[in-house]
């Protein structure tokens, strides 16, 4: 495959085993808008069905039609999710691309490919599976469109024959995925049963990958992040939305636009409980965010790194003048316009320092589809208890791949809308003062338009404690102090990493965010491949909690992996520790735009132990 | 505490008709120049508001940054108010209006702050016909960074420096009808009268009601050809020599009748061609309106009145179908669906 | 003062001599619009030609008139030229603002007034001088706008009579602050000498300060900051502004129009060899510079925090397509609109990482109006050499404060304009590749349109050496290491930071900007009152040239100096610095809006020290 | 290398008047749908340059982002292109044509890039008459991102997901007339014959060339009312399940004669009425031209042509007052002032 980072040449090619179960990457090669979404999903799906974990990770090019695409699917029988990097099973239907993708697979994969591409002679380690697309798909219908339509359900029934894949799951899948179109399903399910039918006939099964029935993912779902964070907005009771359209987050506010209209209208009337404003751009959309918040709605919006670089003004002006927000920032690979369809890790530091003048800003890092709907939640919740602007640091990779769940649980915790004042309130403390730290953990009450309590004058210039205009030196500072009071609150409210101490491991890691899939895989192959026992920190939140310092504390050295060139994390990591943390601190970075896998982290930690 | 509420009101005393006092109205004591004209709306904005009897509670102001920018904190003092950043006060109040619609929301910008940074924000907020009123207070210049040019200074007024602005002014009226908003008008800060009238029709409108309000800056708009421009003031009587000096000037006041030009001399002596649109103008077609700017501005005057009004466009909060209750004040069980809900959507990823 | 931080307590008030010769501070607090200008730039030169150093701080409001302001004088034996807590000699003019300011003053201090504002019955422990302005205005001249000008020069006067600074030096002062205007000199000058009448027959001395001659200032010029870097952009030869007005910057580029005007119109046609356009916003301003820095030219804006926030995607564009642009940030306080008339450091750490996507960008530091003027040439000549944008930080302090300095030397170095591909390079390297690492310094070489040379197709997007668009991950990750590389090339290019050891002290000082006067002054502090040694090193350019680190190795203890809450530089050097570093490190920070001065800086070091 | 040089023409061969063959003028590959609208505009970019015999080299090529800002790497491959940021190419065309006055400037935007985020600096470029041409890939949707609505959508349109339009559409050419642009023009990508003179035009205008060209999305363009829309088609033909289907079109070509109006079906079956202004009409006029707009506009028609033209407008350069050579390459003796002026400035500060 052309774009992606090279399997690296020192993982020794091991005699393969006969079988080899449930435990393999498939990677399609397709064109992109030659609609082979649905093939791939009906692949996916078809595996999850049966029971076997399973993942699936598209890598698309920044254009609509033409080009060249990749969609691996991952089946492990372990579990893992990450990104593999060495494709086992490769299924070449673009000319473009299809000799460079042979030529870096390992040996021993297997390749189906479209007759006419002759790629057969290019190596003799691999297993080889010619099918004549055009002429089967012939057969299925005359109508040119529907052909090059139904072209890609072929290679579905081939790899259905060949992995043992079970057809009636697929047609499952199919359905699923095309609901109650009877017509299309009948066609695809043509096609793939002419697949099936001609690697029956003429494909002998030459290579050991197999698709075995397994009970792992009973009850799951299957789910890409930003419809998890959608639901999550959801469920946290969002009642305003301006957002700007941005690859990879456009499908968040998309989701939630039809959820909101499925679920958010009022029974009675079919008026809506929200209002969601495509704004022309994300200063406008930020803008819009801080009115609504500021009026007391819970507002959002989503965006990546170009509308984040954007919003840093209102970022700043949300941060001084108190106002809630919660910002969700599908990060993409690069500058504007970078590598928009890439995934990342890079918004990190500038994220957590946005705007000008003394700011910092709570991010929430979700590594799941599960997160990205509690953390969600846990955004709102946040940004009206702390009066801020919050972060929720997702990624491409998280938000527009489809990932393996348990179904979401419904919330329990009440919506937390925060230090309201209200007639009681304003009895006990006799008078609104706006700004004054009344109960001593840096955060104000607050009024707004409307509900009858005191109003104020909001400003992001300088206040007194009473939000009045005032250019005083102490004014400025004991506000300045006063939030920074605040941040140290916010150090006790964002999640608590994940922590996991293996007893006798003097090695730890701390990752957040998708790093964490690949993290996970090379903590087992450490310890199966080197004997090498690790903890394991995963950040959930920033600012840092004290649980990040004791792991710190509690280990030799702690390897900080992320996704990107400048070490973002462990930045902000170095700029807290103590002198004996940082002592501990190394970082193992990764920028080429495609998730981490597990082999790189290994890789990379062993080559740095070896030097240490 | 910075929001005085009004005292009851005394029997015999002036009040409205919802029982309020004009002091009820006021705001902060003003830090901007003596005789700028920011002024002098301000106090047509709390004698509209307190004619029309306003709820002051009810309002919302709203400003980006500059001197007029300012103003929202000199009028209605018990009103919440958001002095937020330069030029992107319409997507702040867009925000705010949609999160609850029962607000009457006043926003106060700048012609730089307008014209300039935040003419994106303004053509959006007009084609989105937001219930407001936008007030521009529109002195040609930036006044607050000391007096540079802002996109609607004339075509060959000097700065102080004796810069020449070569670029034509952009015509926020022109431009709000042609992009959709439903209530134009243009005035002087110095025809309380017209000012007035026209505040209180805008505040009573239904829909975007954009009032571009001539407004001399004293201190730096200073316009050329005038042997009694600043600039030739300053040659003249040397003693002005400081940069720092701001000079102390009476607020202009005029009064005319419908249907006449009339000349205002400014304080720095150049002078201003007001047309007052006759009384049985009709401002309701577009195109007359648009006619109407064109052929004033050729003949170097400014048309004053209420240009342009579609009174029963819809508004941005019916396009958006909201509940009548504001967003911002929903229970939690309107706006958290149930489990049935979750079960259902966690059922369709299954 | 009302409004600055008042003078530490522990400041023990000692027996003050009986005369006090050219060391002391003079503040007058006024109204802002109330023409008081003039009067203090008299009083501070005329102290000026008498060969006393001497600085001016205004600290004036954000508006245009009617609110308090206050300007304050330093006369310094020493050459100290930092702010100075303790007012000594307060002219009080203001009715707002005078009770505060007078409580506020440490005993022994001098109190000239307006009589009816009755200060006299405040303390005891001063010595005050009333004097009926309007009176004596009133016998000036008739005219009632010309009193309210005219009557500042009353003070100057008084003051020139209290404390003996000659009359001549003022009138000479004056006629330089009023050019040919002889009807105005004519009048300021009799309010001067009615002032100084009034003070002979009613004002017995009983203050100890006095100005008396020195030879301290010859031949030196007082100019502001943004001046002097407007006379470095007209020396560096810029041909393009793009700008937009904001306080505390404008001015620099106000100045430049001018100097423009003058000496860069071409002397036949009166034409101009450059274009000034004062764009629409912020984010168009930069995007003005970037396409003229594109194109070729010498290209540049200046700005503050505001508008720095507003450039974060043009920056990052200018990063990864690699377009020179000139950016100076004239660092005011807070967020937008935040104190706009207030001073800080507030924009080091955003500005270092400014926009999304793994970005990190040179800067330049100046300390002086020398460095502002010869910083505005390296930072032109560091961003055509490194095809990237610099940036030069300076404040408000150092941009719209007068301060001393030897006159500026006529640039000796030749303009850099970096690596151009001409002929000769192009058939020595037989190819254009626009982003190859032809010379293994990360910096490649350009074309620019209508040179003649290749053309190539520039964009933020990924690319490969050939300009050419890329998603493959190798391209990318090579980029991101070539841009790293180029950034360790800005390391050895950037100013060497200016370092002074002091035998046998174990303390460091790091510090920069303005910060450097008041450090200056506390070392001298610590040393005289202390026995303190110190060495210190000031930074001139980002990222850190090794001297830094080298500093700190021979430190036992290293004090980062710097006006902002959050200790910006210090965390930028945490990221970078060994363990051992680290543990040397403290932070310590002003925050207030107020320049730093020598005072604050002595007496939290001392309270750390006693801690450690 | 990414700039191929022209071969020496053959004789015999095709060549224009400074000998270039047609080759010359190609770009690279394009990335776009098969049938998109900007490729047609690409193509007759392409033709444009070749008949005028544009001097590629002089040329230079900038857009912001979407797909219709990808086009300039599919034209002139031999002349310097910048694809730049969302909405701010305007800012980035400023800086590159005042810093060489030497070039031709082409910009290539979208509606989206344009109308939404970037029409605060198409405001200002058009008021400032900046020598170039800036061409609208107009579709009324974000392509790039997938088909949102853009601020050119038409009132009433559908999204695929069935999202429904209810703002109306803003009219860059009235937009451009109101502010100032010196040369405004509207087209249809399918209309080879018409945009190709149009371009020829722009292309030999000195000033603000503004043309709006209509260029249908085939993928996510999608208007509602039609039979034949697309969401019709989807409804009915249900193999099109696949979101990540992109089909395949040919492109449109019309031709019809001025001063008559004629009707295009579009790939999703909606019709697009263009009226085809007559050859006698005078587009000198602002005031006629702005009626023109708006009386097809209520129509439900496109008028094309070029519709507004004001020739001798001085330009934003001229405005400058810059020396002829390019700023970019001015010697350095002529941008560093001598000695003396630095002495001189410094004796000012003594
Ligand atoms: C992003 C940003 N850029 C620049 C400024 C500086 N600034 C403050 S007010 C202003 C112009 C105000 O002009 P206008 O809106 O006409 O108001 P006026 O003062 O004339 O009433 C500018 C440029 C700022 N506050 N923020
Ligand atoms: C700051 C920023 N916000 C959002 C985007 C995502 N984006 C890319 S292209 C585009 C819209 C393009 O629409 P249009 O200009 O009409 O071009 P089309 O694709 O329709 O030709 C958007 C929103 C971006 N690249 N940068
Ligand atoms: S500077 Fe001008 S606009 Fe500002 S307050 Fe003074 S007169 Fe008004
Ligand atoms: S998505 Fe639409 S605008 Fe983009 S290339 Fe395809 S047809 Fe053209
Ligand atoms: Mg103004
Ligand atoms: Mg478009």
């Amino acid at each position: 495959m052309s774009v992606t980072d090279v399997a690296e040449q020192e993982v020794v090619p091991q005699s393969r085993p006969e079988r080899i179960v449930n435990d393999f990457a498939i990677q399609v090669a397709t064109v992109n808008g030659s609609g082979s979404q649905t093939a791939n999903l009906v692949l996916l799906r078809s595996i999850f069905q049966m029971g076997v974990p399973v993942s699936g990770k598209n890598m698309f090019p920044s254009n609509i039609a033409g080009l060249p695409t990749w969609y691996t699917i991952r089946a492990s029988a372990k579990g893992y999710v990450g990104r593999k990097k060495e494709v086992d099973f490769l299924v070449a239907m673009n000319p473009e691309t299809a000799k460079e993708d042979v030529l870096t697979l390992p040996p021993g994969a297997a390749v189906v490919y479209d007759e006419p591409l002759k790629l057969k002679d290019l190596r003799t380690d691999l297993v080889f599976y010619p099918v004549p697309f055009d002429k089967i798909v012939g057969g299925i219908t005359h109508d040119a469109k529907l052909r090059r339509l139904v072209r890609n359900m072929i290679y579905d029934g081939v790899l259905s024959r060949l992995l043992s894949i079970d057809r009636e799951q697929m047609e499952q899948a199919l359905r699923k995925q095309l609901g109650k179109k009877e017509k299309a399903i009948a066609l695809n399910m043509g096609a793939l049963t002419a697949g099936y039918d001609y690697a029956e006939a003429n494909l002998p099964k030459q290579d050991p990958f197999v698709i075995e029935p397994m009970n792992k993912t009973q009850g799951m779902i299957l789910i890409e992040g930003n419809a998890a964070a959608a639901i999550g907005c959801l469920m946290a009771g969002v009642t305003f939305v301006g957002w700007y359209p941005i690859t990879p987050s456009s499908s968040l506010c998309e989701s939630l636009i039809d959820y909101l209209k499925k679920y958010r209208r009022d029974p009675e009337t079919g008026k809506s409980t929200y209002a969601v404003i495509q704004a022309e751009d994300e200063i406008a959309a930020l803008g819009m965010v801080i009115g609504a918040g500021w009026m007391g709605a819970r507002a959002m919006t989503s965006t990546a790194g170009p509308g984040l670089s954007l919003m840093a003004e209102f970022t700043g002006l949300g941060y001084y003048a108190e106002v809630p927000a919660v910002i969700f920032d599908i990060q993409r690979c690069g500058p504007s316009t970078g590598l928009p369809t890439r995934t990342g890790q890079q918004d990190i530091l500038p994220a957590a320092v946005l705007s000008h003048g003394d700011t910092k800003h709570p991010m929430l890092l979700p590594s799941s589809v599960a997160e990205c709907y509690t953390m969600a939640m846990d955004a709102f919740d946040l940004a009206e208890r702390l009066q801020t602007p919050v972060f929720v640091m997702s990624d491409l990779d998280l938000g527009m791949n489809a990932w393996m769940a348990q179904p979401f649980a419904y919330p329990t915790r009440p919506l937390d809308r925060g230090k309201r004042l209200d007639a009681a309130a304003l009895a006990r403390l006799g008078e609104f003062a706006r700004y004054r730290d009344v109960d001593g953990d840096g955060i104000p009450y607050r009024t707004v338009p409307g509900d009858g309590m005191p109003a104020y004058f909001t400003r992001g210039s300088g206040h007194n404690e009473l939000a009045q205009y005032s250019e005083r030196a102490d004014d400025y500072a004991n506000n300045l102090d006063r939030l920074a009071r605040k941040f140290e609150t916010a150090r006790t409210l964002v999640p608590r990493p994940e922590v996991d101490l293996e007893s006798g491991a003097t090695i730890g890691l701390i990752g957040y965010g998708t790093s964490h899939w690949a993290i996970v895989e090379s903590r087992d192959q450490l310890r199966s491949e080197q004997g090498l026992k690790t903890s394991y920190l995963r950040l959930r939140g920033y600012p840092f909690t004290p649980e990040v310092m004791d792991f710190i504390d509690r280990c030799d050295r702690v390897y900080v992996v992320e996704q990107n060139r400048d070490g973002q994390m462990f930045s902000l990591l170095r700029m807290e520790c103590t002198p004996a943390q940082v002592e501990k601190l190394r970082s193992v970075r990764h920028y080429v735009g495609l998730p981490l896998d597990g082999r790189s982290v290994t890789t990379e930690l062993l080559k740095e132990e070896q030097g240490s | 505490m910075s929001t005085p509420v009004a005292p009851p009101p005394v029997p015999g005393k002036k009040v409205n008709h919802i029982g309020l006092e004009p002091v009820a109205y006021r705001g902060g004591k003003t830090t901007l120049c003596a005789g700028c004209g920011h002024n002098a709306i301000t106090e047509r904005i709390i004698d509209a508001c307190y004619e029309l009897g306003v709820e002051p509670t009810q309002v919302i102001k709203l400003s980006g940054i500059g001197c007029s920018s300012k103003a929202p904190a000199y009028f209605l003092a018990s009103a919440h108010g958001f002095n937020s950043v330069h030029g992107r006060m319409p997507s702040v109040a867009t925000g705010a209006v949609v999160a609850n619609r029962k607000t009457i929301a006043i926003g106060v910008s700048g012609d730089g702050d307008t014209g300039a940074i935040g003419i994106g924000q303004f053509v959006h907020l007009m084609r989105r016909n937001l219930p407001m009123v936008y007030i521009i207070e529109d002195n040609g210049c930036y006044g607050l960074t000391k007096g540079q040019f802002s996109p609607t200074a004339d075509l060959g007024s000097t700065l102080k420096t004796g810069v020449v602005n070569d670029l034509p002014p952009i015509d926020t009226c022109a431009l709000a009808i042609e992009l959709g908003a439903s209530f134009v008008a243009r005035s002087f800060s110095g025809d309380p009268k017209q000012l007035k009238a026209i505040l209180k029709a805008a505040i009573s409108h239904r829909g975007t009601s954009m009032i571009d309000v001539i407004s001399p800056c004293v201190t730096f708009n200073d316009h050329d050809g005038s042997t009694k421009s600043y600039a030739y003031v300053k040659d003249h009587d040397e003693p002005l020599g400081d940069i720092s000096f701001v000079p102390y000037f009476e607020e202009i006041d005029v009064d005319f009748d419908p249907g006449t030009t009339t000349a205002v001399t400014l304080h720095n002596g150049s002078r201003l061609l007001l047309t007052k649109l006759a009384e049985d103008y009709q401002p309701t077609d577009k195109q007359s309106a648009l006619r109407l700017l064109h052929e004033t501005a050729v003949r170097g005057e400014y048309a004053t009145g209420i240009i342009y009004v579609e009174p029963d466009k819809q508004d941005f909060l019916d396009l958006l179908g909201l509940v009548d209750e504001p967003l911002a004040f929903l229970e939690p069980s309107r706006v958290r669906p149930g489990k049935a809900a979750l079960d259902e959507i966690m059922e369709s990823f299954r």
